[in-house]
């Protein structure tokens, strides 16, 4: 079967979830999971009772595009019986608007407003792995000077502390703690206010860019970082008593939307979900980038896999972060923030004025930009979502012939189904709020 | 420029022939062989696979590949994590825009689910044993595949006061 | 005729014109009390839960944003009013004044004042007539109370039923299983005060409350007490008990597909709800308008009110502090708490008072009675606690349903 | 006064029976059932009935109709039946004859019998007269616990047996629904 | 209003009421065939009984009558209760049920 | 603890100091002339708002149409045209000059890549960003709104908010002064006079803003 022929048997409505009666039992038993979830007698067992339409009634509801837990544009079909939800089937794409086209019509240099777009709430560490990915394929990753790379993990470990505390909110306020939505809210703010201080935007900044960084640390920052860091730990200890330890709390979240870590690895989830089942995967303690093998911090994991399990898991991975940024501010070097590399970085002002080489090479580089040697690779680290990857294949010019960006919400988001079968409409909430998807990564 | 450095004596890798790219590690398996060997990368322990994508080359055919592996114009791209020795490893297939179909690794990776329809949908790469290949990000009746290089990129015209002045 | 407006003294003896037009004129105050009452709600809850968010809340109509509720009513009204292609016409249209009317004329049996010192019952002298500061105060006046809360589910029922949607059918499922299963609960923790106070009416039983010792917060022990806060919380969809809105999981519930002024009248019942339930929490449990001293200088007619007054306020914010507080309960962590808790609570409190007051009454050992009740009640705890765990582990062994 | 009473509540109740009965939406027959029962409640009032007319209200509008509707919402059997169909073609003239005959019946048994009702009891206590608001409910729960305490009894029973037995008819043993 | 306080409604106005009331509700039963309305139409044929007592039990004096009506409620509470156990065990197995299918309580 | 632990936590936050959300309306001015209850958050130096061409001392146009500004824009919303100064009138010291230069603000996205671009520092951004449209057209600032008016400052369009400060000092100065990473040019002035406020100091030196030698 050609593509062209599969596309015109797609025709509008095949995302759906289709009623029982419509669908064979092999589908049926994907959809709810049977290959993840049943021995194979099991669900052999299950795919031969013929779906009898009327036994059950049950009911396919559509939660999204537009509904106030999905964050989003998030669409899930649920098949309820009651208030049980039987299957449940993610649709995406209400947002794509074509990213990886557009990043393939950027210059490597303007390609940092393009994926800084993605996922919104860790701008810079997008911005972070496409700059190493551009580097790994100059050849300069090893070039990078020292006061670059510790602010560029400055800034996404205070990254990682704002998407974390607007994860917390969002999950407040998806379980009913109208305060906590505004408490996380609140930090959140005093981190984005720094950020907006060293690149003068709250998000979407273009800062961290192939090459180094696009400014140096404002005067007063370390005063700034330490105001944040002091600020945080009694307000998280302030969370423990308004949600940790809250019976209700406990009762929404404990053994709801558990999932195993071979489920887990399977479905290829990363981050703070692959975390909550136990293993401890986390790329800045596995595969080292910048310098996180000479900052000290733990890999927090969970023991169950359930939605307690991950709100855990974030809230305590700020702690963490708190302490990265700590070692952090007892490193920062002084020195360049920016490679010293005439083909990439643009000539300091003060040269135009003095020499002729450095007025053409600012031209060159802003207009058609820095080209970038032959070759592909793959750069993945880790954001406060889970493995956030870059691909980059240049074809020797200065745009990146394909740019994809390996999203982990994207993937994340496949495990929804095996999270929520089973629980009730209110869990399905809190399984979207523990996944924390960001649609704008999803759909990219 | 050529980033790919062959091993004096070319390197395989479960009978495929492997690639450095920038020193990461790069299987490049026939399509024939393609479940084949990812069945075993996946028994080495590559136990979750990261990423699945797909490039077309139509516009740059001339890339590096190592001796053997014939350039079509499609490619998928696999990238596979090994928790147990941190390990990665990429895989490169070759799919002919003759035949734009190639095997569903779903049974090994259900994780793949979503980003071989992701393919599906931006290249027309079609994946056999796929067990719902729908369009996913863009909507059901969308015409073409738009990250194919002779998929045009649209312009929408940028209004200005004094353009036409 | 005079058993349809209850017992106030005015409307005995032959009717003349100047009780009759204070009768209307307590209808018209009383209503247009109750209307400002709740705007005034409306805008003290959200003042308070911004205060408790750090934020500033309403701010720009009016002197601290008070205007604010009429605002938002001016604008609800000229809103466009929808009507769903799937609706069932008539049961849409009428659903929201269900849930109106009986919000408000609960209103009408609270004592909203009165002198209750010295045995003056509560009535007050007020333009050369003696009345009491209710609008009516029927013989079962607190039975019209449960019956109005009753049936103030329609409103909710109807609205998420005849929306034709799916959000709003849920919302109304749950708001029937909810009420259904909070009734019992309510009804046997106001049973105890009942059985302390020996009648009915409201005025009564505010009357039975002379000093701080005989409220019956202290005297029915303060368990009927929280078992009616929390079933009337749950009665009148107040977080955390609000799963029949519960905007994250069922978008709004069962006022999903209302706009404009009919989305109004259930925005303004539900807080007229949290007042009059406020007012009845302090009717039944708090000694309504009987006040702890004598304020100087004010006259007894009016001390009363400012009593009520400051006790209903107490409570408007402890349901607002709850709001800002507490997480939403699930659908069967509330059926849980209802049926395995509340009910069986207030029904082992409801003897053990029943028990003491026959003790009382008979001149039995005090300390007797307590020890055989307290034995009798451990071991009916003990057993439901263990039909719980089992059921419990039924559950769990047999898993959900496929 | 208490004509116009009497005329609102039984056209209350009236037109309630009858929008039963021909309402094809079961909903809608729920409703005007409720109306019936409030016209009910009124009458209750009206005959110094307070507390049956609040128990009327409670029970019957508070929670045996929320059953009917939350029973009508779970199965969703909330659509319209078509009620021009019928299975048996004489049913309808017949049921008409019946009712009518009954109808007929007891309004000839009660008017005949209209000197026959004499005043046997007590008394009813009424507030008016007796200034006591609580009086009838003191009356009721007198003759409730006192005359008929074995029949108060065996009622809870039946409650109790009512409620345990509803719960066995809809309880559904897991795999019990493949048998169908 | 002296023409209103002239026809003062006796007990008979309330038990033609009453009898009425039941009337319709044997008719309701007779012609619906939707189970949960014949169920309700039971109710009204019940309610016009309890306004019947209650309207003696004024009359005759006896609060008898308005004990008899409150044990009535309860039954009919537990009655309903029973039934509808039974109407959602019916409809649960078959959906659009009518009250011909009961039948299916043989066994 | 438990249930009621939260309630202390809610409680505590009455009457706090500092709220989180300001008295701030949208800027929009209630009473004509009176002075305005709403407050604005403090905005730092390097925020990205809306453009300005700057003028020299002067008060020569920067601007020499040279369209690095245009090319650069990853959202392709500068539009710029050259032309050849009058010998006689010069707009601008050198030979060409931006004879038509527009802005689309429903495509820009204050990446600030025009301010880094441009070689004579003609573009940088203030920090106002509260302005909106209520058609297409007035989203397009043409060059008679984008230049500085006679004392330097930006010109305050009727349908923009303007507060004190917030056309002081601009994103671009960071970035142009800013020694692009080399140690060298640290401290050096690369930036060239304008009209209004002559030429500004660079940023301190990176020992300075770290809090001293390490």
């Amino acid at each position: 079967m050609t593509a062209v022929e599969n596309v015109r048997q797609t025709n509008e409505g095949a995302q759906e979830m289709r009623s029982r009666s419509e669908i064979g039992a092999r589908e049926l038993l994907r959809e709810v999971g049977a290959v993840l979830r049943m021995s194979e007698a099991e669900a052999a067992n299950l795919g031969q009772i013929p779906v009898d339409p009327d036994e059950d009634q049950t009911m396919i509801i559509n939660m999204g595009p537009q509904h106030p837990s999905t964050h989003g544009v998030l669409r899930l079909m649920l098949e309820l019986q009651g208030e049980t939800v039987l299957r449940c089937k993610p649709i995406i794409g209400y947002l794509h608007t074509g990213m990886e086209k557009t990043g393939e019509e950027l210059t490597f240099l303007q390609g940092g407003t393009n994926v800084t777009r993605m996922d919104y709430l860790s701008p810079l560490n997008n911005e972070l792995v496409f700059s190493m990915a551009v580097e790994k394929l100059l050849g300069i990753e090893n070039d990078i000077p020292e006061r670059a790379v510790w602010m560029r993990m400055l800034l996404s470990e205070l990254n990682r502390m704002s998407s974390h505390l607007l994860f917390l909110a969002t999950n407040g306020m998806d379980i009913g703690a109208v305060s906590m939505m505004l408490y996380g809210w609140r930090e959140r703010e005093e981190v984005l206010r720094f950020f907006q201080k060293v690149t003068g935007l709250r998000m979407n900044h273009n800062f961290i860019r192939p090459g180094g960084l696009a400014a140096d640390l404002p005067a007063g920052w370390r005063d700034d970082v330490l105001s944040i860091l002091e600020m945080l730990p009694p307000r998280l200890a302030e969370y423990d008593i308004l949600m940790t330890d809250q019976p209700i709390w406990r009762e929404r979240l404990q053994g709801v939307g558990v999932i195993t870590a071979d489920e887990a690895l399977a479905l290829g989830t990363s981050g703070p979900i692959l975390r909550s089942t136990g293993v401890a995967w986390d790329l800045r303690r596995d595969q080292p980038y910048l310098r996180y093998d000479e900052v000290e911090f733990d890999v927090i994991v969970g023991t169950y896999g359930d939605a307690f399990d991950r709100y855990a898991i974030r809230l305590n991975e700020i702690r963490e972060s708190i302490r990265i940024v700590y070692q952090i501010l007892d490193h920062m070097p002084l020195g360049d923030y920016r490679i010293q590399n005439k083909k990439v970085t643009p000539p300091p002002r003060a040269r135009i004025d003095e020499s002729m080489e450095a007025l053409i090479h600012h031209f060159k580089i802003f207009t058609e930009g820095f080209k970038v040697p032959e070759g592909e690779v793959y750069v993945g680290i880790e954001s406060p979502r889970g493995e956030i990857g870059c691909y980059i294949v240049s074809d020797g010019g200065p745009k990146p012939y394909r740019i994809h960006m390996r999203a982990p919400s994207f993937v994340n988001i496949q495990a929804l189904p095996h999270m929520m079968r089973g629980g009730l409409v209110a869990d399905a909430v809190a399984v979207i709020s523990s996944v924390d998807p960001v649609l704008g990564e999803v759909d990219r | 420029m050529t980033d790919v450095q062959e091993a004096p004596q070319p390197e395989t890798l479960h009978g495929s022939p492997v690639s450095y790219s920038r020193g990461q590690k790069v299987v490049h398996p026939s399509r024939a062989d393609y479940v084949k060997v990812l069945k075993k990368l996946l028994d080495d322990g590559f136990a979750m696979c990261s990423d699945l994508t797909a490039v077309d080359y139509l516009t740059h055919p001339g890339r590096e590949l190592p001796s053997g592996v014939d350039a079509e114009r499609f490619e998928v791209v696999l990238n596979l994590t090994s928790i147990a020795t941190r390990d990665r490893i990429r895989v490169r297939v070759q799919v002919p825009e003759s035949d734009a179909t190639i095997a569903s690794l779903f049974e090994l990776w259900p994780g793949t689910e979503a980003m071989e329809r992701e393919v599906f949908d931006m290249y027309g790469v079609s994946f056999d044993g796929h067990p719902d290949l729908t369009r996913i990000l863009m909507p059901e009746d969308w015409d073409g595949h738009p990250l194919r290089k002779d998929y045009s990129v649209g312009r929408i015209p940028v209004q200005f006061k004094g353009a036409n002045s | 005729m005079t058993a349809l407006l209850g017992l106030d003294p005015l409307a005995i003896g032959d009717l003349i014109w100047a009780p009759l037009l204070i009768i209307l004129l307590k209808v018209v105050v009383i209503f247009a009390l109750g209307l400002l009452v709740t705007m005034f709600m409306v805008w003290f809850e959200r003042k308070a839960i911004a205060g408790m968010g750090n934020r500033i809340g309403p701010n720009k109509a009016g002197p601290w944003g008070l205007l604010q509720t009429l605002a938002d009513g001016i604008k609800l009204f000229f809103k466009e009013d929808l009507l769903p292609d799937r609706a069932d016409r008539f049961v849409f249209k009428l659903a929201p004044y269900l849930a109106f009317v009986p919000a408000f004329l609960v209103w009408s049996v609270i004592p909203l004042g009165g002198d209750f010192s010295d045995g003056k019952d509560g009535l007050v002298e007020w333009f050369g007539q003696t009345t009491r500061v209710q609008l009516a105060d029927p013989p079962v006046g607190i039975l019209l109370f449960m019956a109005l809360s009753s049936v103030a589910v329609y409103g909710i029922m109807l609205a998420g039923w005849s929306s034709g949607s799916k959000y709003p059918l849920l919302g109304s499922v749950r708001a029937s299983a909810q009420m259904v299963s909070y009734e019992a609960a309510l009804g046997l923790s106001i049973a105890t005060v009942l059985l302390l106070a020996g009648t009915l009416s409201t005025s009564g039983i505010v009357g039975n409350q002379g000093g701080f010792t005989d409220w019956h917060v202290v005297s029915t022990g303060i368990v009927p007490f929280i078992i009616f806060m929390l079933a009337a919380t749950a009665e009148m969809n107040r977080p955390p008990f609000d799963l029949v809105e519960a905007e994250q999981e069922l978008v709004g519930g069962f006022n999903t597909e209302y706009s404009s002024i009919r989305f109004g009248l259930f925005f303004l019942a539900e807080f007229m709800n949290t007042v009059t339930m406020s007012g009845i929490i302090v009717t039944l449990f708090f000694g309504g308008p009987q006040g702890l001293f004598d304020i100087p200088v004010i006259p007894g007619a009016i001390e009363g009110t400012i009593w009520f007054i400051a006790k209903v306020l107490v409570f408007l914010y402890v349901y607002v502090w709850m709001r800002a507080t507490l997480p939403r309960f699930r659908y069967d962590q509330l059926m849980d708490l209802g049926w395995k808790i509340l009910i069986p609570a207030s029904l082992g409190w409801f003897m053990l008072m029943a028990v003491l007051q026959l003790g009382r009454d008979e001149g039995w050992n005090r300390g007797v009675v307590g020890i055989i009740s307290g034995v009798v009640i451990a071991g009916c705890a003990g057993l439901m606690s263990a039909a719980v765990r089992t059921s419990r582990a039924n559950r769990e062994r047999e898993g959900a349903m496929f | 006064m208490e004509l116009v009473v009497f005329v609102l509540a039984a056209a209350m109740i009236l037109v309630g029976a009858v929008g039963v009965i021909v309402r094809s939406n079961p909903v809608h027959a729920a409703l005007s059932l409720i109306l019936t029962l409030f016209g009910v409640a009124v009458m209750f009032v009206a005959q110094n009935a307070h507390f049956l007319a609040a128990v009327q209200v409670i029970v019957y509008a508070g929670a045996i109709v929320v059953l009917f509707l939350f029973v009508i919402m779970l199965l969703g059997v909330d659509r319209s039946e078509d009620l021009s169909s019928e299975p048996f073609r004489i049913q309808r003239p017949l049921a008409a004859i019946v009712g009518l005959g009954v109808i007929g019946l007891v309004v000839a048994a009660v008017v005949s019998s209209r000197d026959a009702i004499m005043v046997r009891g007590t008394g009813l206590n009424v507030a008016d007269t007796v200034g006591d608001g609580d009086t009838n409910i003191k009356q009721l729960a007198r003759s409730v616990f006192g005359d008929y305490v074995v029949a108060f009894e065996v009622t809870s029973v039946l409650l109790v047996v009512a409620v345990v037995g509803t719960v066995l008819l809809t309880r559904r043993v897991k795999g019990s629904g493949k048998a169908s | 209003m002296s023409f209103l306080a002239a026809a003062t409604p006796t007990t008979t106005w309330y038990l033609i009421l009453a009898a009425v009331l039941f009337g319709i509700g044997a008719v309701g039963v007779l012609v619906r065939r939707n189970p949960l309305v014949m169920f309700m139409c039971i109710e009204l044929m019940l309610n016009a009984v309890n306004l019947s007592f209650v309207a003696l039990a004024k009359k005759m004096g006896d609060i008898g009558g308005q004990t008899t009506v409150f044990f009535v409620m309860v039954v009919a509470a537990a009655e309903v209760v029973i039934g509808l156990g039974i109407i959602v065990s019916i409809m649960r197995r078959r959906p659009g049920a009518t009250a011909d299918d009961i039948s299916a309580l043989k066994g | 603890m438990g249930y009621l632990g939260g309630f202390l936590v809610t409680l505590r936050q009455v009457g706090r100091r500092n709220k989180v959300t300001r008295q701030y309306s949208g800027g929009r001015e209630l009473k004509k002339g009176k002075p305005q209850r709403d407050e604005k958050a403090d905005k730092p130096e390097r925020l990205h708002g809306r453009h300005v061409l700057n003028r020299y001392e002067d008060g020569m146009e920067k601007c020499i149409g040279c369209e690095l500004c245009a090319g650069v824009c990853p959202a392709k919303c500068i539009y710029v045209r050259g032309a050849d100064n009058d010998p006689e009138n010069p707009t601008s010291p050198g030979e060409r000059f931006g004879f038509v230069y527009e802005i689309n603000y429903l495509r820009c996205i204050h990446c600030d890549l025009c301010v880094e671009a441009c070689p004579t520092e003609a573009i940088t951004e203030t920090k106002l960003f509260e302005f909106s449209f209520t058609n297409r057209k007035d989203a397009i600032y043409t060059k008679a709104e984008l230049v500085v008016g006679d004392d330097g400052r930006p010109q305050q369009l009727p349908w923009e908010d303007w507060r004190e400060g917030e056309d002081l000092s601009t994103s671009g100065w960071v970035r142009a002064t800013a020694p692009s990473g080399d140690a060298t040019f640290e401290g050096v002035v690369g930036w060239s006079g304008e009209l209004g406020y002559g030429e500004r100091a660079p940023e301190p030196e990176q020992t300075v803003r770290d809090g001293g030698e390490r």
